[in-house]
């Protein structure tokens, strides 16, 4: 009994002191605050921080070298976080952005230019004359966008565009920087009214493609009460744009718009994301124009 | 709106093919093994007949039931499911329980193949994993073997009680030397042993069929056997007695030459095939089982992917290796 | 260092307790323990020597350390003064890995009392079947005279003992230890 | 005391025929949990088995110079752990100090050893097979070696199996234990060697 | 999160093997048959619930620095005792569980609760945890020892549940059949998690659409 | 000299026979050619005509900047009625210049034979290449003088004439080695003048024995050239490839020809030299064959640059059945294009039609890692291995697994029973390594 007292003891004692050196060697050899931000960043390691990796980014962050905000997958709430773990004001509330699709020419508005055959890649197909699309501007729609999101926010919908899940998406804007068309932007959430088309042909030569492509005729320009859309460009090279600081969602453009270019995404599944569906702030929020039905 | 007549195919190039597709080639694998399925037929009898059906019916089934659970595409029509039933049914003793060689079908394709992803993602080979399954389950029924017809003049498939015997492999194993069979027998396939492995000449015929239409590369067979030989008689053994006996023949040309589950660079199917022969003597001469082509060639295919990755030869114009 | 001393000193005082601890139940369950293994024993011992009452290990006199004999154990059973029977421990190398097993001899009739297979490797369902009583009942009363021999058909001679289904190698390898008590039970006990 | 024979013998048969992961089941977590990059479970392996022979080695000099000694045997578990960690952390402090090459290579791995059953289990096996100090030196080493192969081996596949079309729920562990459970089948082929 | 949440949690929703993923070894070395399986559920469960209730005594007492060890000490502590009463008391568990009764020590989940749990919170709430895991690492050791004997040998707790003619599939109760056994029940609670998510999604896609289209 | 290949490649089924008994013939020259600004490797040129001039047949109507360029001749006299962006040959929509044809067929007075082109030095004879706009016309259109201007250090051996023309369906080159040998060869003679070299390989392969056996005549009298016949394979052709079945000697990898001391040159391009240094015609014209199964009656064609693909088979007769595919160049490495109307422009060595097949394609199965492909690539690739990269993403491991030697040869899909696209997977590394590189390097530059 009393050996095991002892002996045990005595191994305790060697352990601790043998911990004890070593705690006292090498302590802060790395900043603490580095694991306490890796463990509040998502580790989805999608590099939209621009940083190789969440653990880069957190090394980055303490090392003064990187802003807060950065990472997008994490919006205001891990930002706020790292705010808190390095001490520094949290600010503002950032609003949180999702990918867009600027384009609407689906399977049976767009016109093809011929049958497509190889791999499922939208870069490959950009190769050859643009797109199997005859707009060489719009989604090509063989979702390469859909295999890059790291939050798996995008499937193809049934008109072969893709289609973006609000509620996965965290607007890391990856899929933004991998299109070769450039055809997805990050927007904020609360923004409904976008300019569906990318085409910058002239009104004729875009029309004779798809549908729904915006045609240059100014309709939306002259009736925004705000001033925020405009067709911007030279003849042959322009297209509508809205200025989303400025643009409050009333909707009167769309319903304007002769080619339904312009759309209201219907927030579907930004219904649980978003308090309301349409922004409390705009003055014209609901212009009973019965395009929601 | 884009119905504008006839659109062009536009794809990249090349604009032509060869012949050679999955399925052609299993279909010259399944002829390849016909030789060796009339050589059971004639040897077993109708054991052999409801064996291989058994095996392969059971494996199609288990392919298109897996495919359809999974939501996939059903691809029976490649015929690999086919060539994994056949080639197990060819690995299984004459005598074996029709239920047991079900299960080591549905095993080998369910667990085998598709729990990875299906055909080409699979890592073992899946027939002998659906037999190393069944050696490890039910032991007594995979290790009874009865003598070929024509041995005893007793026909396996005709009379009930049909004399037990022991493969030569087996005879070596318990210490007995007497009793062993003569090369010829070996050779011709008249002595005990799983269905489609006895007949080194039936095995060889359907082997020159695949080497002469390209489908498997010389290089495994050759430095399997190359290997078993040259260390057999260096341990003093009996080289051919060694080659002709057990499934080596058909291991070394059908199993272990599987695209899917061996090394893709040349050198590494020379690696391949000298572990293998290495392993199989082992596994013969000190090990607790018989025979070792089929552990031998499964303990290859998990070192495929390291064989791969450090085998990688070099580029044209280019000297230096690539890790 | 200081802080380095007061660490040391928790743990000390946390392992010691630890030990204290422990040793209290030590104290509690050892007796109990050594009472089961004693009983346990006693229980295979009379598995193999029903007799077994008064069992004297008496390996030193017997086994010479260097022989390399498989047999690793011998231990007598004595009715007053006089030797009765002998069990042996014996180690064959079976399929894989060594077996361990008892095997009673009686001096008496010349006869085997019967064998236990104390622990082995073998393979579930194959090789482990030699621990089954079905297995070992085969060397119960068998004569000391002839070696055993494991058959795979029905035994016709007494010497013969059938072989467990495609476990001939266990088997074996139980007959080979048995073997090697019987002949050293033959060299010792029966003048 | 140097029996060749026997070394082989606890050699293949550690290494092979009982793989401390496929066969006996030591180390699990570690297999599934480094074993998704090469290059890691190389490191992983040769950190395992030097911390695993030294370990091996110094459990047995506490089991027979201390716990034998004063006949406190039951202290065991608690001596063995006690010494594995900070045997651990030992050998941490050192390879930082002394080679910070190594380090690189095999630090982050260490911390994870102290909870690797392997390393305490063959400790304890070493003592219930009651070897002798060089029998327990090559058995630490080779169920080292045996760990490393099993790991780096299933390494290499689960590399591979990135390509793979693998089902959905499949996917991840599940995958990973099926792999190991082919692995172990394959490793059956090894029975009966010794 | 209520007491009783707490309890449960660890029985289905953070189930400490099927959902953590820890603990593997004795999960797949001692589940040959169920009695191992509960035996090994319940040694565990003493262990931990004893050591999480010390260490939520103590969490104010250890230093930080040497929190570590000073749970393996205790955690050891206790593995040590509730070895010697199972060999007191249970020998023949005893002998069937072999080293993995010491390893219980190195188990991943014990050290895992004493760090993540008890060491933050109180002692009714760590006896909860400990229980829950406790009982949710030994239904999972059940699960998985229940499919292993009764495919490979035919039996339940010892008892035949086929008629003479079944022949048991011995690789279940060999090393493989333990690999398959738990990749195939998580590749099935993967299904089940991914089929409910689905669900969970498409009722709320409904309810986004209901909300838009009464609005 | 015994028969010589390469290591790799695939045996392909020629579709030669259709065409190559077939004597060249004039098409018919268009009343609207369309040349695009575009027609070498190398920044596209500007126009330097405007809408509404005049230009005369062999007049420069476009020119670029800098060394690696080749500037563009009409190949009509007439009037320029639009410069517009279409269709290109090359998969993309390109500025054209749109000449409509006077018929009038004036050449530019720049255009006179050469009085003595013998005493020309080799610098005036790269000069000459150069303002006739001379581009490789094997497919590569690499521009000419480029390839025969010294480099620092190193010095070309050999200089190897391509004949080979592997592709299956193409016979131009077969027809204008047998029509116009002696422009061949006196082509050739300028070039080892200009690069100051001794030794000319013609490089042709067994499956053209009639132009082996012509040349081989032919070729006695001259010094320092020889004929060197080839073993049939695809991919022949291809400059590493034939330089190594000729010299044993392996292009080093990024390396150019030069750094294995050898020049190739499509024998095309050779007669273009001889004609641009001894009577001075630019390049305005090429021969081109018209094939496949898609076509009535197959031909080969001496056509005038900018000439509608849509006019060249209407003249021989329009389609065989419905047009599936049409493609410009052969069927291992050349385009398809969506529309008939583009035009012929310097590298256009064929024009394959296939027709629409009943039976349906066969599918796309996972790779079965059978290693066809590895043994068919003649640069020694795993086009597997990366393809399985490019799919995840790895661009990196693909860059370091050579991914960008690819020559794009199409033998591994050709070989691949599993029918993967092996080729765009390898293309779409190369496209991101190019995409890598650029990046590397304008973050390089900011630092
Ligand atoms: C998986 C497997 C395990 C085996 N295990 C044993 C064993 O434990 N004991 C044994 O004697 N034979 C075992 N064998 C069988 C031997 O290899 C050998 O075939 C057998 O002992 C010969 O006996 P038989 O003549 O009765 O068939 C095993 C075979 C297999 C396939
Ligand atoms: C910057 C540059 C310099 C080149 N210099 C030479 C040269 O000196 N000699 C040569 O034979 N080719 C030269 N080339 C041409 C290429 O080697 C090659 O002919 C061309 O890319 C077409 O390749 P292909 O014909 O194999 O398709 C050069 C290419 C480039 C881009
Ligand atoms: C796969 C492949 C095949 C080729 N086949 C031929 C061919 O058959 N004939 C040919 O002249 N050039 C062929 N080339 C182009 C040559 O590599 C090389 O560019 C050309 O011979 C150089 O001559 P040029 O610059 O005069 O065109 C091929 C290139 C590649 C990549
Ligand atoms: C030459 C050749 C050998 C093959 N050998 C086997 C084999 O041994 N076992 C098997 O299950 N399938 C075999 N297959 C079929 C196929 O490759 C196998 O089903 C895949 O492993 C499944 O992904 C073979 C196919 C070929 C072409
Ligand atoms: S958005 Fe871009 S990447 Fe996505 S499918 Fe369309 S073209 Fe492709
Ligand atoms: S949809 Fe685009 S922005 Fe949104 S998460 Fe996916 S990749 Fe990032
Ligand atoms: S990888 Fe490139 S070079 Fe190799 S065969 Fe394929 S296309 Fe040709
Ligand atoms: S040829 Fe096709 S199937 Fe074969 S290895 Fe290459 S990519 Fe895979
Ligand atoms: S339980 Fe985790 S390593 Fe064994």
């Amino acid at each position: 009994m009393i050996y095991a007292i002892i002996c045990l003891a005595a191994l305790g004692a060697i352990f601790g002191i043998v911990l004890g050196i070593a705690d006292k060697k090498f302590k802060v050899e790395a900043d603490p605050r580095i694991e306490e931000i890796v463990n509040v960043l998502p580790g989805a390691n999608c590099g939209s921080c621009g940083f190789p990796g969440c653990s880069g980014y957190a090394e980055a962050i303490v090392a003064g070298n990187a802003p807060l905000n950065a990472c997008t997958p994490g919006k205001d709430e891990v930002r706020q976080k790292i705010a808190a773990i390095m001490g520094e004001e949290a600010g503002e509330a950032q609003e949180a952005k999702v990918a867009q699709l600027m384009c609407n020419g689906g399977k049976d508005r767009a016109v093809l230019q011929y049958e497509y055959e190889g791999v499922d890649d939208c870069h490959v197909a950009a190769t050859m004359f643009k797109s199997p699309k005859a707009c060489g501007y719009g989604c090509i729609g063989l979702g390469s966008c859909v295999k890059v999101c790291p939050f798996g926010a995008i499937k193809m919908g049934a008109d072969q565009l893709p289609e973006v899940d609000y509620n996965l998406c965290t607007g890391c804007g990856v899929c933004v920087e991998h299109c070769p068309q450039h055809v997805l932007k990050l927007v904020g959430v609360s923004k409904l009214v976008h300019v569906r088309c990318s085409n910058k042909e002239k009104g004729k030569d875009a029309k004779a493609v798809c549908e729904v492509a915006c045609i240059k005729c100014k309709l939306c320009e002259k009736n925004c009460p705000e001033g925020a859309i405009a067709v911007v460009g030279d003849a042959g090279n322009s297209i509508a744009v809205i200025d989303y600081d400025k643009c409050t969602s009333c909707g009167i453009c769309v319903t304007k718009c002769p080619t339904n270019a312009l759309e209201i995404i219907l927030p579907i599944n930004a219904a649980q994301k978003m308090e309301q569906p349409v922004n409390p702030n705009a003055p014209h929020a609901c212009q009973k124009c019965g395009l929601c039905q | 709106m884009n119905t504008q007549g006839n659109l062009l195919i536009v794809s990249s190039s090349p604009h032509l093919h060869s012949e050679n597709c999955v399925a052609t080639t299993m279909r010259d694998v399944v002829i390849a093994l016909l030789p060796a399925l009339f050589a059971a037929i004639y040897f077993f009898g109708m054991d052999a007949v409801t064996v291989v059906l058994t095996c392969v019916i059971t494996a199609v089934l288990s392919e298109a039931i897996a495919q359809k659970i999974m939501h996939r595409e059903v691809t029976i029509s490649d015929g690999s499911a086919v060539v994994t039933g056949l080639l197990l049914a060819f690995c299984l003793p004459p005598t074996i329980p029709l239920w047991i060689a079900a299960i080591g079908a549905a095993v080998a394709i369910v667990i085998g193949k598709h729990f990875f992803g299906g055909l080409g993602c699979n890592i073992f080979n899946p027939a002998l994993i659906g037999r190393a399954f069944l050696v490890a389950s039910w032991p007594v029924a995979m290790t009874t073997w009865v003598a070929p017809l024509g041995l005893d003049g007793v026909s396996a498939a005709t009379s009930v009680d049909s004399i037990t015997t022991a493969t030569p492999l087996a005879i070596l194993k318990g210490g007995l030397a007497q009793g062993l069979p003569s090369y010829g027998q070996l050779f011709m396939g008249n002595i005990a042993g799983c269905l489609g492995e006895t007949s080194a000449l039936a095995l060889l015929v359907g082997a020159l069929y695949l080497l002469f239409r390209g489908h498997i590369d010389w290089r495994i067979p050759f430095s399997y056997l190359g290997t078993v030989f040259v260390f057999t008689w260096l341990i003093g053994a009996d080289p051919v007695f060694h080659l002709l006996a057990g499934g080596l023949m058909l291991g070394a040309f059908f199993m272990a030459t599987d695209w899917v589950t061996s090394p893709i660079t040349k050198k590494g199917r020379i690696i391949f095939g000298i572990g293998c022969g290495l392993l199989t003597v082992i596994i013969r001469m000190w090990g607790g089982y018989p025979e070792g082509v089929c552990y031998s060639i499964l303990l290859m295919n998990l070192a495929t992917p390291l064989i791969d990755r450090y085998t990688r030869g070099r580029v044209f114009g280019g000297v230096k290796k690539h890790a | 260092m200081r802080n380095t001393l007061k660490l040391g000193l928790f743990l000390l005082l946390i392992a010691g307790i630890a030990g204290l601890g422990i040793a209290y139940v030590n104290e509690l369950t050892q007796p109990l323990i050594a009472a089961q293994q004693e009983e346990e024993q006693l229980a295979s011992l009379k598995e193999v020597y029903a007799e077994a009452e008064n069992v004297v290990d008496e390996s030193e006199q017997y086994l010479d350390e260097n022989t390399g004999s498989i047999v690793t154990q011998v231990k007598v059973a004595y009715q007053g003064d006089d030797p009765v029977g002998v069990i042996y421990l014996v180690e064959p190398d079976g399929y894989s890995g060594k077996i361990q097993l008892m095997a009673g001899f009686d001096i008496a009739t010349k006869k085997m009392t019967g064998i236990k297979v104390l622990s082995q490797t073998e393979t579930p369902g194959l090789g482990s079947n030699a621990q089954e009583s079905f297995f070992t009942e085969r060397f119960k009363g068998k004569t000391v005279e002839k070696p055993l021999e494991i058959v795979k058909k029905e035994p016709v001679d007494d010497n013969q003992v059938l072989a467990i289904t495609s476990a001939t190698i266990t088997s074996k390898a139980v007959a080979n230890g048995v073997n090697a008590a019987r002949e050293h039970f033959m060299e010792n006990f029966l003048q | 005391m140097l029996d060749l024979h026997e070394i082989i013998f606890i050699v293949i048969g550690a290494i092979f025929v009982n793989n401390i992961v496929l066969a006996q089941f030591l180390g699990c977590c570690p297999f599934l949990g480094v074993s998704k990059k090469l290059s890691s479970a190389i490191g992983m392996g040769m950190a395992v088995t030097f911390v695993l022979t030294l370990a091996s080695v110094i459990t047995w000099l506490v089991q027979v110079y201390l716990l034998e000694r004063f006949d406190i045997g039951y202290l065991q578990t608690i001596a063995f752990i006690l010494v594995i960690a900070s045997l651990v952390q030992f050998v941490e402090m050192v390879i930082k100090k002394h080679s910070p090459d190594l380090y690189k290579a095999l630090g982050v791995y260490l911390p994870l050893i102290t909870t690797n059953c392997a390393v305490l289990g063959v400790a304890i096996i070493n003592i219930q097979k009651s070897y002798g100090f060089i029998n327990t030196l090559f058995n630490g080493f080779a169920n080292g070696l045996s760990f490393t192969l099993a790991l780096i081996l299933f390494a290499g596949i689960r590399e591979r199996l990135e390509d793979a079309d693998i089902p959905k729920s499949m996917q991840g562990t599940p995958i990973a234990l099926i792999t190991a459970a082919l692995m172990s089948i394959a490793f059956l082929g090894f029975s009966g060697l010794i | 999160m209520s007491l009783w949440k707490e309890f449960t949690k660890g029985v289905l929703r953070e189930n400490p093997l099927f959902v953590l993923v820890l603990g593997m070894c004795p999960s797949l070395a001692i589940t040959t048959s169920v009695a191992n399986g509960i035996g090994m559920g319940v040694a565990f469960t003493g262990v931990l619930l004893a050591s999480n209730i010390v260490i939520s005594m103590l969490r104010k007492v250890i230093p930080n620095s040497i929190r570590i060890p000073s749970y393996i000490v205790i955690i050891a502590t206790f593995v040590t005792m509730v070895e010697m009463l199972l060999h007191a008391y249970s020998p023949a568990l005893f002998k069937s569980l072999g080293v993995f009764i010491p390893l219980i020590v190195v188990n991943c989940i014990i050290l895992g609760r004493a760090e993540a749990f008890a060491s933050k919170n109180g002692l009714t709430r760590s006896i909860l945890d400990a229980l829950g895991m406790g009982l949710g690492f030994t239904f999972a050791l059940v699960t998985i020892s229940t499919f292993r004997e009764v495919l490979g040998a035919g039996t339940f707790l010892g008892m035949p549940v086929f008629g003479d003619s079944f022949q048991s599939a011995l690789i279940m109760i060999l090393p493989p059949g333990a690999f398959i056994t738990l990749g195939c029940i998580l590749a099935f609670i993967n299904k089940m998690q991914s089929m409910k998510a689905a669900k969970r999604t498409m009722v709320g896609q409904q309810v986004a659409q209901q909300q838009l289209s009464s609005n | 000299m015994s028969i010589r290949t390469f290591k790799g490649g695939v045996h392909l089924a020629g579709y030669k026979e259709g065409t190559q008994g077939l004597p060249i013939v004039e098409a018919k020259v268009p009343g609207i050619v369309y040349l695009p600004v575009s027609q070498h490797l190398g920044a596209p040129c500007e126009p330097i005509v405007q809408v509404g001039d005049e230009v005369k047949k062999g007049q420069k109507i476009a020119e670029g900047k800098g060394f690696v360029t080749a500037p563009i001749h009409a190949s009509v006299s007439g009037k320029v009625i639009a410069i517009e962006k279409r269709p290109h040959p090359g998969g993309n929509f390109v500025n054209c210049i749109v000449i409509e044809n006077d018929f009038k067929e004036e050449w530019a007075d720049t255009v006179k034979p050469h009085p003595n082109p013998e005493e020309l030095s080799p610098d005036d004879i790269r000069k000459i290449i150069f303002e006739a706009g001379i581009v490789g016309m094997g497919g590569a259109t690499f521009p000419s003088h480029v390839k025969l201007a010294p480099v620092e250090g190193k010095k070309a051996d050999y200089i190897i004439l391509n004949g080979v023309e592997c592709e299956p369906y193409i016979t131009a080159d077969h027809r204008l080695m047998l029509e116009k040998p002696e422009r061949i060869i006196a082509g050739l003679k300028y070039i080892l003048k200009s690069t100051a070299c001794k030794k000319g390989i013609i490089a042709i392969e067994e499956n053209k024995p009639d132009a082996i056996a012509l040349f081989k005549k032919l070729v006695v009298k001259e010094k320092g050239i020889r004929v060197q016949a080839l073993r049939e394979k695809y991919p022949q052709g291809s400059e590493k490839q034939l330089i190594y079945a000729c010299t044993k000697r392996e292009v080093p990898v990024g390396g150019l020809p030069i750094d294995a001391g050898v020049i190739v040159h499509n024998v095309g391009t050779a007669a273009a030299i001889a004609d641009a240094v001894e009577l001075g015609i630019p390049l305005i014209q090429r021969v081109l064959t018209l094939s496949g199964d898609g076509i009535q009656k197959p031909a080969n064609y001496l056509v005038r640059l900018g000439t509608l693909f849509s006019a060249l088979i209407e003249e021989s007769g329009g389609y065989q059945g419905e047009p599936e595919k049409i493609i410009a160049g052969g069927l291992m490495m050349g385009k398809t294009v969506f529309t008939a109307d583009v035009p012929v422009i310097k590298g256009s060595s064929g024009i394959v039609v296939l027709k629409k097949k009943t039976a349906s394609k066969a599918r796309e199965y996972n790779c079965v890692r059978c290693a066809k492909c590895i043994d068919a690539c003649p640069l020694f690739l795993e086009p597997t291995t990366i393809a399985k990269l490019v799919k995840r993403n790895l661009f990196k491991e693909a860059e370091q697994m050579n991914a960008f030697s690819c020559i794009e040869c199409g033998s591994c899909q050709y070989s691949c029973p599993a029918r993967i696209p092996l080729v765009q997977y390898l293309r779409r590394a190369k496209q991101e390594i190019v995409a890598m590189k650029a990046k590397a390097k304008s973050d390089g530059g900011k630092k």
